[in-house]
C-alpha cells in the first residue's frame, strides 16, 4: 500500500504552477477580485493538501515514514527530467522527510496568509493579477525547492525562487529604487549561485550522483531511506582525498555549496540585497524575504548536514563563523535604521544567522545534534513571527503611507489589533517566554554554549541586541511622539479583516508554537528525543532580554533627546552602522569602478578598436596597397615594357639563383 | 605529300570556310544588303559551332604534317568551348557592329575575328613551335586592328598602339626564348624538345632563362603579372565587343596553350624549375590583379583587372600537371567565358544605349533596369565563386585540381593565398552589386529595353551560369576526355 | 681563323639589347618600331647560327627564320598603320604622350 | 530521388521561391512564405517522430534516411543526404525560425518580394547544409547561405548597413576560404570509398576510414575549425557579428543569429572533430582557450553596450562561444549540451531579435538610454522580452538553463586542469549574463517612461504575437522537457560513431 496518494504531493506542486499560468495568461482579462480570490483559493487548497501531507508524514506512523524509532525519508515520486549520462540524472521528485514536511507546513501557511492579506494591501494596485501570478510562481518554486529529491532539483527551484523574488521586488517597476533593488537581489544571489553550481559540479563529479538519498542516506527495507553516516562517508571517500589549494576538495565543494546558501540567506558579505529587497510590496517581504526564501540557505545546509559533519567540522566552522559575524553585524545595524522594513530586514538577517550558527555548532554527539533541531525550530517559529511583524508593518505602512517611523508614533491608539499582534511578534523575537521565539532561541543558545562558551556568549549578546532594537522599533511606532496625522485625509486605523485576520492567526501561532515538541519531529538523523529546557541558559537569556527591553523602554517610550545624544556620543560608529558599514558603497565601488570601468569598458574598447580595428586594418592595408601600386599602371608603354623585360629577367635570374 | 592529312584539320578547314563565306559575302553582296552581314555571320558560325559537336568532327588522336599538328578530343573540346564563347561574342557584338559608325567596317571586323580564332586553333593544336608562333601571331595581330576599330575615339588608337608595341616586343622575347630552346634541344618539335631536355641539367641557366622568356611570351597573352600592364589600357580603350573577346577567348586559348607548353615541352623540368616560377607568377597575378581592381571605376577597366586575377586562378590548373588539372582548367575557362561575357553583355547593352561605362553610373540600376542588374549580379557572383552559380564549381575544381596528387605543403600554402585573395575579389565584385542594388540614389540610367541580340546573349550566358555547375555532365565529360586523351607523356 | 658560334651570338645579343634599349628610350614610335625590328632580326641570327653550327643536319632554324621575317614584316606593317591612324587623329607620335589610359 | 523525405527540405523552398516570384501581391507573398514554412516545420516534426520510431525499432545506423546520388562522378562528389537526431533538431529549429521570421517580416518594406526571395534562398542553404553528408554539397550549401546576407542586410538593413554587410560577408567568406582548403585536404586524404573511388567526400566514409594522416590533421583541423568558427563567432573572429546583427533587418537577424551561426558549431563537430579525432584531441586546448575567452569576453562586452542589438550580438558571441567550448570538451555530455545550447540559443536569440525589431519599429531607436518604461506602454512585448532575457540568463524551465547545465556538468567531467579552469571561468559567464540582461530589462522595460512620444505607441499586432509566442513556446518546451531533446541528440555522440569519444 502506498503510504500516501502521489496525486496529493503532485497537486501541491502543480496547483500553484497552474495558477501562475492561468493568472499570468488570463489575468489581464480578469477583474481584480476574481484574480485575487482565485489565487487565495488556490493557495488554500495547497495549504490543505500540504497540511494533510505533513500530518500524514508526521503522525500516520506509516512504516514508510518511520521505522518505529527513526523518521525516514520517503520519495513520493521521482521523474527523470534530464539525463547527463547513465548515472547522473536530474530528476524532479518529491521527498518527504522531517524538514521537508515541516517546510510544507511553513510555506503554504505563510503564503496563504500573504495571499489573503494582499487582497487588502494590494487593493486597486495596477498589475494586481500579475502580483498574484508571481506569488503563485514563488510558492510553486519554494515548494519545489524544499521537496527536492536531489541537489540539482534544488538548484533548479533555487533559481526559480530567485527569479520570482526578482519579479516581486521589482513589482513597482516604474520606481527606480525598486528596479535597482530587484536587479541587485538577482545578481547578488546569482553570484552566490555560481558557487552553488560549482559546488554541485564538484560534488556530483566525485560522488557520481545528485540524489540526496545517495549522498546522505541509505535505503531501508520498505523503500524508504534513513540518514546514514555510512553513505555519507562513502560520498566523502569518493573524493579520495583530492585537494585544491591546500584544502580538501570535499571542503571546497561544501563551502561552495554553502556560498549559494549565503547568497539566498543573506549572510555576510552577500547580505546587501536583502535590505534593498524591501522595495517590494510588504506582503512579499513577509513571504519571501522574511519567512521562506531567505531560509533556503539554512535549509540547504540542513539538507546536506550529514556531509557537513564529515568534513572534520571545517565547513561547519565556516558556517558558524559566517553566521556569528552576520548575526552581530545585522543586529548592530538594525539598532540604527529608521525605515521600519529595513529594521525588520536586518533583524531577519540576524535571525537567519542564528539558524546558521545553530547548524554550525551542532554536533551529533551533543544532545542528539541539538543545534540542528534548534535551527529548524527557529526557522519555523521565526517564519511565523517574522511574517507577523512584516504583515504588521505592512498594515502600518498601509495606514500612514510611509516606511519611515519618524512618520509614525503613538499608533497604539488608532490601530489596536495591529498594536497587539506586533507586540506579540516583538516579544517572540526578543525571546520572552512563553512566546515561541523564546523556546527556539533558547535551544540555539544552549547548543552554542555546548559547543563552546565563546559562541554561546556571542549569541547571547546578539540576542540582547535583538530585544533592544525590536523594542526600539516597537516604541518608536506605537509610543514615542504622535506626529500630525491630520495631514492625511483620514486618521490611521486598523486594516480590513482580510489583513487583520492573518495577523491574528500568526500572532496566535507565535504564542503557542513554542510548545510544539519539535525534538520528536525534526532531528538531524530522524531519531526523536525530548527537549529539556536548560535553565542555566534560559534564565540568564531571559534576564538579558528583559534588560534590553527595559533599556529600549527607557530610551524610546517617550520622546526625549536621549537617542540623539547616544547617537552623537557614539559618533562615527553610529554613522557607520546607520550606513550599514558602507557595504553597499564597497560593492558599488567594486562593480562600477572596477568591473565596469576596468574590465567591461576596456574589453569593449579593445573589441571595437583592436580586434575590429585589425579586421578593418586588413581592408585598409589592401586599399593602401592598391593605391601604392597604382603608379605601376603609368600609362606609358615604354614603362610597361621595362617592367615586362625586367620581370622576365628577374624571373629567370631569381630562379637560376635558387637552382644553382 | 599525303594530302589526306589535311583531313585531320577538318575543324580548322571548316573555320576557314566560314571565314571565306563571310569575306566573300562582304566583298560581293550589294551595299543595300550589307545589313544582313552580322546575321549571316552569326548564322553560319552557329551552324559551324553546332556541327563541331557532331560525330563527323570527333576523332581520336590525329597527327598531321610530320607531327607539327595534332588533334584529339580534348583539343576539339577546348576549341568547341572557344566556339561557343565566340558565338556569344558575335551575338552580343551585332548591335554595335550594326551601328551607323561601323557599317562600312563590319566585314573586316568579322573577318578579323574569325582569323584570330583560326590562330587560336593553331596555337592549341600546334606541336611544333613554328606552327605555334604562327598561330600566336595570327591570334594577336588582327586583334590590334580590332582594338583600333573605333576610328573616332582617341582611346581606341592609344590602346591599339600600346597593344601592338607590347605584343611585338613580347613575341620578340618569346622567340628569343625559343632560339635558346632550339639551341639547347636542336629541334622545335614539342616532343623532341621534351626528350632532349629529359636528361638535361635543370640548373642550366640558359634553360632557365629560355623558360622564363617563353613564359613571359605566353604570359603576355594571358596577362600574367608582371606581363600584364597593357591589359587594362587596352581593355578600356578597345571597343567593348573586342574587349570581351580579348578577355575570354584570347585568354582561354592562351591558357590552354600555356598548359600544353609547360607540361608537354618542359614537363621534364617541372618540379625543378617552372613550378616555382609558376607559383610566383600565380601569387603575383592574383594579388596584384585584385589590388588594382579594388579601386577601379570604369567597368571595362575593372573587369580587365578582374580578368588578370582570374588568369591567376586559371594557372592553378596547370600546377597539378595532370588530367584533373587540365580538366579543371578547361572547365574554368568555360565557366569564365560565360560569366565574363554576361558581365560584358550588360556593359555593352548599357554602353550602346547610354554610352556610360562608369561604376557610379550603375547606382540604383536595379530600380530602373532590374533584369540587367540581375544578370550583372549573377555574373559577379559567378566570377566571385558563389554557389550555386557555375563560378563556385569551377573555383572548387581548380583548387581540387591544383592539389590533386600532391603532398606538398607549399602548394597548400599557395592555394591558401589564392583563397584569401578570393575575399578581396569578392569585395570588389560586391562593389558592383552594391552600386546596383544597395544604393538609394535615384538611378542614373533611365529604364530601357535592350536590343534583341543583347537579350539573347544574356539569356545564353545566364543559362550557362546557372547550369554549368549544377549540371554535372559538363565537368564529368571534360574530365573523362582529359583522362583519356590529355597529357599522355606525363608522369 | 675559325669563326666560332660565339662570334655570332655576341653581336646578336648586342643587337637585341640595342633594340630593347631603343624601345625603352626612343620617343618617336617609328624609332621604336625600328628597335623592334632590331630585336627580331637578332633572333633570326640566333636561329640561323644555331642551325648552322649546332644542328647542321636539319633546317628547322632556317625555316623558322623565314617565317619570323614574314611575321616581323606583318607586324611592322600593322604597327605603322596604327601609328598613322594615331598621327591622323592627334598629329603626334611621341610615345610618351600617349598615356591617357592609366591608373 | 523524390522518395527521400529529406529532399523536400530543398524542394519546398525552391517551390516557395517560384511561388514568391510569381506572386502578385503582398498577401500572396506572405501566404506562400508562411504556408511553406509551416510545411517545413511539419515535415521536420514528422521526421523527428518517425526517426525516434526507427531508433526505437533498433536502427543503429549513424544516419537515417540516407540517399546517395552521384553528382560529379569524376571526383566522387555525391549528393548524399542523411540525418541523425542533431540534424533533425537543427532542421526543426531552422524551419521554426523561418516561420517566425516570416511573421516578423509581415510588413517588410521596400521590395517585399525580393526580400522573401533572398530569405528563402538563405534558408535553402541552411536546410541543405543540415541534410548533407557529402562535404562538397555541405560546403556548397554553406556558401549559398552566406551570400544572401549581403543583400538582405545591405538593402533592408539600418544604420551603417553597407559597411556591416560587406564586413560580414567578407569575414564569413574568409572563414570559408580556410574551410575550402581544409575540405580539399580532407578529400585527398580521405581514403577509398566503397564504390572504388580513391577519395571520397562522404563524411561517414571518411570517418569510417579514419585515414587522414596525423601530420595532416594538425594542418587541416585548425583550418576547418577556424573556418566554421568564424561563423560560430569564435574570438577573435567575431567582430562581424555585432555590426552585422545591428544593421540587419529583423528576420535576417533572427535567421542569422538563430540558425546561421549554428552552422558554425554544427560544422565544427560534424567536420572538424568528427573527421579528425586525433587532431581534435591534440589541439582542442588552443581553441578551448579561444572559445573560453569568447564566453566571458562577449559577456563583458555586452555589459557596456547601449544599442540593444549590440548587446544581443555580444551575448550571442558569449553563448555561441559556449557552444564551441562545449564541443571541444570532447565528451558525450558536454557535446550534447552544445547541441542543446545551439537549439536554445537559436530560439532565444531569434526571439530577442524579433522583439528588438518590433520595439525598434515603434520607437525608432535602439539606444537603451533613450527608452524606458516600455512595460507600461507595450506590456506584451515587454513581457516577452523579460522571458527572453530569463531564458538567456538561464532560468530553469526555459531552454538556456538545461543547455548550460548540461554543458557545465559535461565540461566538468573532463579532468584536465585547463579544461577545469576554463569550465569555471565559463560558469562565471552566467553571472555576467545576468548583469547585462537585467541592465537592459531595468533600463528598457522598467523605470519611468523616458520619452513622452512613446506613450502613443501600440502593443504587438497579431502577427508579431504569433511570431513571439511560437518562439516562447519552443523555448519553454525545451526548458521543460529537456530529456526528449537530449535523447534525440545523444545517440550521435556515442563512441561507436564519434571516434574522438573513445
Amino acid at each position: 500500500m502506498t503510504p500516501i496518494n502521489p496525486t496529493i504531493p503532485l497537486l501541491i506542486l502543480a496547483l500553484p504552477l497552474t495558477m501562475f499560468l492561468v493568472l499570468g495568461l488570463l489575468g489581464p482579462k480578469m477583474s481584480h477580485k476574481a484574480a485575487g480570490w482565485l489565487g487565495v483559493c488556490g493557495m488554500g487548497t495547497v495549504l490543505i493538501l500540504s497540511y494533510f501531507t505533513a500530518f500524514t508524514y508526521f503522525f500516520s506512523g506509516n512504516e514508510a515514514f518511520t521505522d518505529g524509532v527513526n523518521r525516514l525519508q520517503y520519495i513520493v515520486f521521482n521523474q527523470d527530467w534530464l539525463q547527463f549520462y547513465d548515472k547522473l540524472v536530474i530528476r524532479i521528485g518529491f521527498l518527504l522527510d522531517p524538514i521537508s514536511a515541516m517546510m510544507l507546513v511553513v510555506i503554504p501557511t505563510i503564503s496563504f496568509c500573504v495571499h489573503l492579506y494582499s487582497m487588502g494591501y494590494m487593493e486597486g494596485e495596477r498589475g494586481f493579477q500579475r502580483y498574484y501570478a508571481f506569488l503563485q510562481l514563488f510558492s510553486f518554486s519554494m515548494l519545489g525547492l524544499v521537496v527536492a529529491t536531489n541537489i540539482f532539483q534544488m538548484y533548479i527551484f533555487w533559481e526559480l525562487v530567485g527569479a520570482s523574488s526578482f519579479l516581486l521586488i521589482g513589482f513597482y517597476y516604474q520606481r527606480h529604487s525598486a528596479v535597482s533593488a530587484s536587479k541587485k537581489a538577482f545578481i547578488v544571489t546569482r553570484f552566490a549561485d555560481l558557487g552553488f553550481l560549482i559546488g554541485i559540479l564538484v560534488l556530483s563529479y566525485y560522488t557520481g550522483t545528485f540524489n540526496f538519498t545517495e549522498l546522505t542516506s541509505a535505503a531501508t527495507a520498505n523503500g524508504s531511506y534513513a540518514i546514514s553516516e555510512t553513505t555519507a562517508f562513502s560520498a566523502f571517500s569518493s573524493f579520495g582525498g583530492a585537494t585544491f589549494m591546500g584544502c580538501s576538495l570535499f571542503s571546497w565543494a561544501l563551502v561552495l555549496i554553502f556560498m549559494g546558501g549565503m547568497g539566498k540567506s543573506a549572510m555576510m558579505p552577500l547580505h546587501i540585497w536583502l535590505p534593498d529587497a524591501m522595495e517590494g510590496p510588504t506582503p512579499v517581504s513577509a513571504l519571501i524575504h522574511a519567512a521562506t526564501m531567505v531560509v533556503a540557505g539554512v535549509y540547504l545546509v540542513a539538507r546536506l548536514f550529514p556531509l557537513f559533519l564529515l568534513d572534520d567540522f571545517s565547513a561547519l566552522t565556516f558556517v558558524t563563523v559566517v553566521g556569528a559575524i552576520t548575526a552581530f553585524y545585522a543586529a548592530v545595524v538594525a539598532c540604527t535604521q529608521v525605515d521600519i522594513k529595513r529594521v525588520l530586514a536586518f533583524s531577519t538577517i540576524s535571525q537567519i544567522a542564528f539558524m546558521m550558527v545553530a547548524l554550525g555548532v551542532a554536533r551529533p554527539d551533543i544532545h542528539h545534534g541539538m543545534g540542528y533541531m534548534a535551527s529548524m525550530f527557529h526557522l519555523f517559529t521565526h517564519a511565523m513571527f517574522k511574517a507577523l511583524l512584516f504583515l504588521g508593518a505592512g498594515a502600518l505602512i498601509h495606514a500612514v503611507h510611509s516606511n519611515d517611523y519618524t512618520a509614525m508614533g503613538g499608533l497604539r491608539k488608532y490601530m489596536p489589533i495591529t498594536h497587539i499582534t506586533f507586540l506579540i511578534g516583538c516579544l517572540a523575537i526578543a525571546g520572552i517566554p512563553p512566546f515561541s521565539g523564546f523556546f527556539s532561541k533558547d535551544e540555539i543558545l544552549t547548543a552554542a554554549y555546548e559547543n563552546s562558551f565563546f559562541w554561546g556568549a556571542w549569541m547571547s549578546m546578539v540576542a540582547a541586541l535583538t530585544a533592544f532594537y525590536m523594542f526600539r522599533l516597537y516604541y518608536m511606532i506605537f509610543w514615542w511622539n504622535e506626529p500630525d496625522y491630520s495631514a492625511h485625509h483620514h486618521k490611521p486605523h486598523d486594516a480590513p479583516w482580510v489583513m487583520t485576520a492573518p495577523l491574528v492567526f500568526l500572532a496566535a501561532v507565535s504564542c503557542v508554537a513554542g510548545f510544539i515538541p519539535f525534538g520528536h519531529l525534526v532531528t538531524w538523523n530522524g531519531a526523536p528525543y525530548t527537549i529539556h529546557l536548560d535553565w542555566s541558559v534560559a534564565i540568564p537569556s531571559v534576564i538579558i532580554a528583559v534588560c534590553a527591553i527595559a533599556l529600549a523602554t527607557f530610551m524610546y517610550k517617550k520622546e526625549n533627546p536621549l537617542p540623539d545624544r547616544v547617537a552623537k556620543a557614539t559618533g562615527k560608529l553610529w554613522t557607520a552602522a546607520y550606513n550599514r558599514f558602507y557595504w553597499d558603497e564597497i560593492y558599488l565601488f567594486i562593480t562600477h569602478k572596477i568591473i565596469f570601468n576596468c574590465i567591461c569598458r576596456p574589453i569593449a574598447w579593445f573589441d571595437r578598436h583592436i580586434i575590429d580595428g585589425t579586421m578593418d586594418g586588413f581592408a585598409w592595408v589592401a586599399q593602401r596597397l592598391s593605391i601604392a601600386i597604382r603608379p605601376l599602371q603609368s600609362g606609358n608603354v615604354q614603362y610597361y615594357v621595362w617592367v615586362y623585360i625586367s620581370g622576365a629577367l628577374l624571373l629567370g635570374v631569381v630562379t637560376a639563383f635558387f637552382m644553382i | 605529300m599525303d594530302y589526306s592529312q589535311f583531313l585531320a584539320m577538318k575543324q580548322e578547314i571548316a573555320l576557314l570556310g566560314v571565314f571565306l563565306l563571310v569575306f566573300l559575302y562582304d566583298l560581293f553582296m550589294p551595299k543595300n544588303s550589307q545589313r544582313g552581314l552580322s546575321g549571316f555571320t552569326i548564322a553560319i558560325f552557329a551552324i559551324f559551332t553546332v556541327s563541331c559537336f557532331c560525330p563527323v568532327f570527333i576523332s581520336g588522336h590525329e597527327v598531321a604534317f610530320g607531327g607539327m599538328y595534332v588533334t584529339n578530343p580534348v583539343m576539339l573540346t577546348i576549341k568547341n568551348i572557344l566556339n561557343v564563347g565566340m558565338l556569344i561574342v558575335l551575338i552580343q557584338a551585332s548591335r554595335w557592329a550594326n551601328s551607323e559608325m561601323q557599317v562600312i567596317r563590319r566585314g573586316e571586323f568579322y573577318s578579323l575575328m574569325l582569323v584570330t580564332l583560326f590562330g587560336m586553333y593553331l596555337m592549341i593544336s600546334a606541336r611544333h613551335f613554328l606552327l605555334f608562333v604562327i598561330g600566336l601571331e595570327c591570334a594577336s595581330l588582327p586583334l590590334a586592328a580590332m582594338v583600333a576599330f573605333e576610328k573616332n575615339h582617341y582611346e581606341s588608337h592609344e590602346a591599339a598602339i600600346k597593344y601592338i608595341l607590347t605584343a611585338v616586343f613580347s613575341s620578340a622575347i618569346f622567340m628569343l626564348g625559343l632560339s635558346f630552346v632550339y639551341g639547347l634541344a636542336g629541334s622545335l618539335y614539342f616532343d623532341s624538345v621534351y626528350f632532349a631536355l629529359t636528361g638535361a641539367d635543370a640548373t642550366d641557366p640558359m634553360l632557365i632563362v629560355a623558360l622564363a622568356f617563353v613564359m613571359a611570351g605566353v604570359g603576355f597573352k594571358l596577362s600574367l603579372v608582371p606581363f600584364h600592364l597593357w591589359t587594362a589600357d587596352v581593355y578600356q580603350g578597345a571597343p567593348t565587343s573586342v574587349t570581351s573577346y580579348l578577355s575570354v577567348i584570347s585568354k582561354g586559348s592562351a591558357a590552354f596553350a600555356f598548359m600544353v607548353i609547360l607540361t608537354q615541352v618542359f614537363g621534364c623540368v617541372y618540379s625543378q624549375v617552372w613550378e616555382w616560377m609558376l607559383y610566383a607568377l600565380i601569387i603575383l597575378t592574383i594579388t596584384v590583379g585584385n589590388l588594382f581592381a579594388l579601386r577601379q571605376h570604369n567597368m571595362k577597366r575593372f573587369l580587365a583587372f578582374s580578368s588578370i586575377s582570374q588568369a591567376g586562378y586559371i594557372m592553378l590548373g596547370i600546377i597539378g600537371c595532370n588530367a584533373m588539372g587540365m580538366a579543371s582548367l578547361m572547365f574554368y575557362i568555360l565557366v569564365y567565358i560565360f560569366s565574363n561575357l554576361a558581365a560584358f553583355g550588360v556593359i555593352q547593352a548599357i554602353e550602346n544605349q547610354t554610352g556610360k561605362v562608369d561604376m557610379t553610373d550603375y547606382r540604383g540600376l536595379y530600380k530602373s533596369n532590374p533584369h540587367l542588374s540581375v544578370v550583372m549580379m549573377l555574373a559577379m557572383f559567378s566570377l566571385a565563386g558563389i554557389p550555386p552559380f557555375a563560378g563556385f564549381f569551377s573555383k572548387f575544381f581548380i583548387f581540387t585540381g591544383a592539389l590533386s596528387g600532391t603532398e606538398s605543403t607549399a602548394l597548400y600554402v599557395l592555394v591558401l593565398i589564392a583563397l584569401i585573395n578570393t575575399i578581396i575579389s569578392l569585395f570588389y565584385y560586391l562593389l558592383v552589386v552594391k552600386a546596383m542594388f544597395l544604393s538609394s540614389d535615384e538611378p542614373v540610367i533611365a529604364p530601357f529595353r535592350s536590343a534583341c541580340s543583347e537579350r539573347v546573349g544574356m539569356w545564353i550566358t545566364v543559362a550557362g551560369i546557372l547550369a554549368l555547375g549544377l549540371v554535372s555532365c559538363f565537368y564529368n565529360q571534360i574530365l573523362i576526355l582529359c583522362q583519356t586523351w590529355g597529357l599522355p607523356s606525363l608522369a | 681563323m675559325e669563326i666560332k658560334l660565339l662570334y655570332y651570338l655576341i653581336p646578336s645579343l648586342i643587337m637585341f639589347c640595342c633594340g630593347v634599349y631603343g624601345f625603352l628610350t626612343r620617343k618617336n614610335m617609328i624609332a621604336i618600331l625600328i628597335s623592334l625590328e632590331l630585336m627580331l632580326n637578332s633572333i633570326d641570327i640566333n636561329f640561323v647560327v644555331f642551325n648552322r653550327y649546332l644542328y647542321p643536319d636539319g633546317h628547322e632554324g632556317m625555316f623558322f627564320t623565314l617565317f619570323a621575317i614574314a611575321i616581323a614584316a606583318a607586324e611592322t606593317a600593322l604597327a605603322i598603320a596604327i601609328i598613322i591612324n594615331l598621327y591622323r587623329a592627334t598629329k603626334n607620335i611621341d610615345v610618351r604622350d600617349t598615356n591617357k589610359l592609366k591608373g | 530521388m523524390f522518395s527521400n523525405p529529406l529532399i523536400y527540405f530543398v524542394v519546398i523552398p525552391v517551390v516557395m521561391l517560384l511561388g514568391i516570384y510569381l506572386s502578385r501581391s503582398m498577401a500572396q507573398i506572405r501566404s506562400v512564405a508562411v504556408a511553406g514554412s509551416i510545411l517545413l516545420t511539419a515535415l521536420s516534426v514528422w521526421l523527428i517522430v518517425d526517426y525516434l520510431g526507427l531508433r526505437a525499432a533498433g536502427d543503429m545506423a549513424p544516419m537515417l534516411y540516407r540517399g546517395d546520388w552521384m553528382w560529379f562522378s569524376a571526383l566522387n562528389i555525391k549528393l548524399s543526404v542523411g540525418v541523425d537526431g542533431i540534424s533533425l533538431a537543427m532542421l526543426l529549429l531552422s524551419s521554426i525560425i523561418l516561420l517566425t521570421g516570416s511573421f516578423a517580416s509581415w510588413k517588410i518594406n521596400p521590395l517585399p518580394k525580393e526580400f522573401f526571395l533572398w530569405l528563402i534562398l538563405l534558408s535553402i542553404g541552411v536546410f541543405g547544409f543540415f541534410i548533407s553528408i557529402d562535404l562538397f554539397t555541405m560546403f556548397m550549401f554553406y556558401e549559398v547561405a552566406l551570400i544572401p546576407m549581403y543583400l538582405l542586410i545591405g538593402i533592408w538593413g539600418t544604420g551603417r548597413k553597407e559597411y556591416s554587410a560587406m564586413k560580414l560577408t567578407l569575414m564569413l567568406m574568409g572563414g570559408s576560404a580556410f574551410l575550402m582548403l581544409s575540405i580539399i585536404g580532407i578529400y585527398y586524404h580521405s581514403g577509398p570509398d566503397v564504390n572504388g573511388a580513391a577519395h571520397t567526400f562522404d563524411l561517414l566514409q571518411i570517418a569510417a576510414n579514419d585515414a587522414i594522416p596525423h601530420s595532416w590533421q594538425y594542418f587541416l583541423f585548425p583550418m576547418a575549425f577556424v573556418g566554421f568558427g568564424v561563423l560560430g563567432a569564435m574570438f577573435p573572429f567575431h567582430t562581424w557579428s555585432p555590426d552585422g546583427h545591428a544593421c540587419a533587418p529583423t528576420a535576417v537577424s533572427m535567421l542569422h543569429a538563430g540558425v546561421l551561426m549554428k552552422l558554425g558549431g554544427y560544422g565544427c563537430f560534424r567536420v572538424a572533430i568528427y573527421l579528425m579525432p586525433f587532431a581534435a584531441q591534440e589541439l582542442a586546448w588552443i581553441f578551448l582557450i579561444l572559445t573560453g575567452i569568447s564566453v566571458v569576453y562577449g559577456a563583458f562586452s555586452a555589459c557596456v553596450q547601449t544599442d540593444l542589438k549590440y548587446i544581443n550580438a555580444y551575448s550571442s558571441v558569449s553563448h555561441c562561444g559556449l557552444v564551441l567550448f562545449a564541443i571541444l570538451m570532447l565528451n558525450t555530455t558536454a557535446m550534447t549540451g552544445a547541441i542543446m545550447q545551439m537549439l536554445s540559443h537559436g530560439l532565444m536569440t531569434a526571439l530577442f531579435f524579433a522583439l528588438i525589431g518590433m520595439i525598434y519599429g515603434r520607437t525608432h531607436t535602439r539606444d537603451i538610454r533613450q527608452m524606458g518604461g516600455l512595460m507600461k506602454i507595450m506590456p506584451y512585448l515587454a513581457v516577452c522580452y523579460v522571458i527572453a532575457g530569463m531564458a538567456s540568463l538561464g532560468l530553469p524551465g526555459l531552454s538556456g538553463f538545461v543547455a548550460e547545465m548540461t554543458i557545465f556538468v559535461g565540461s566538468f567531467e573532463n579532468t584536465n586542469t585547463l579544461n577545469r579552469v576554463f569550465t569555471i571561468i565559463a560558469c562565471c559567464s552566467i553571472v555576467i549574463t545576468a548583469v547585462y540582461i537585467l541592465r537592459v530589462v531595468g533600463k528598457l522595460l522598467f523605470g519611468p517612461v523616458q520619452d513622452e512620444h512613446h506613450l502613443q505607441l501600440t502593443d504587438a499586432t497579431w502577427w508579431e504575437r504569433t511570431s513571439t509566442a511560437t518562439l516562447i513556446i519552443c523555448v519553454a518546451a525545451i526548458g521543460c522537457f529537456p530529456n526528449f531533446f537530449a535523447n534525440l541528440i545523444r545517440f550521435t555522440f556515442s563512441p561507436d560513431i564519434f571516434a574522438v569519444l573513445k
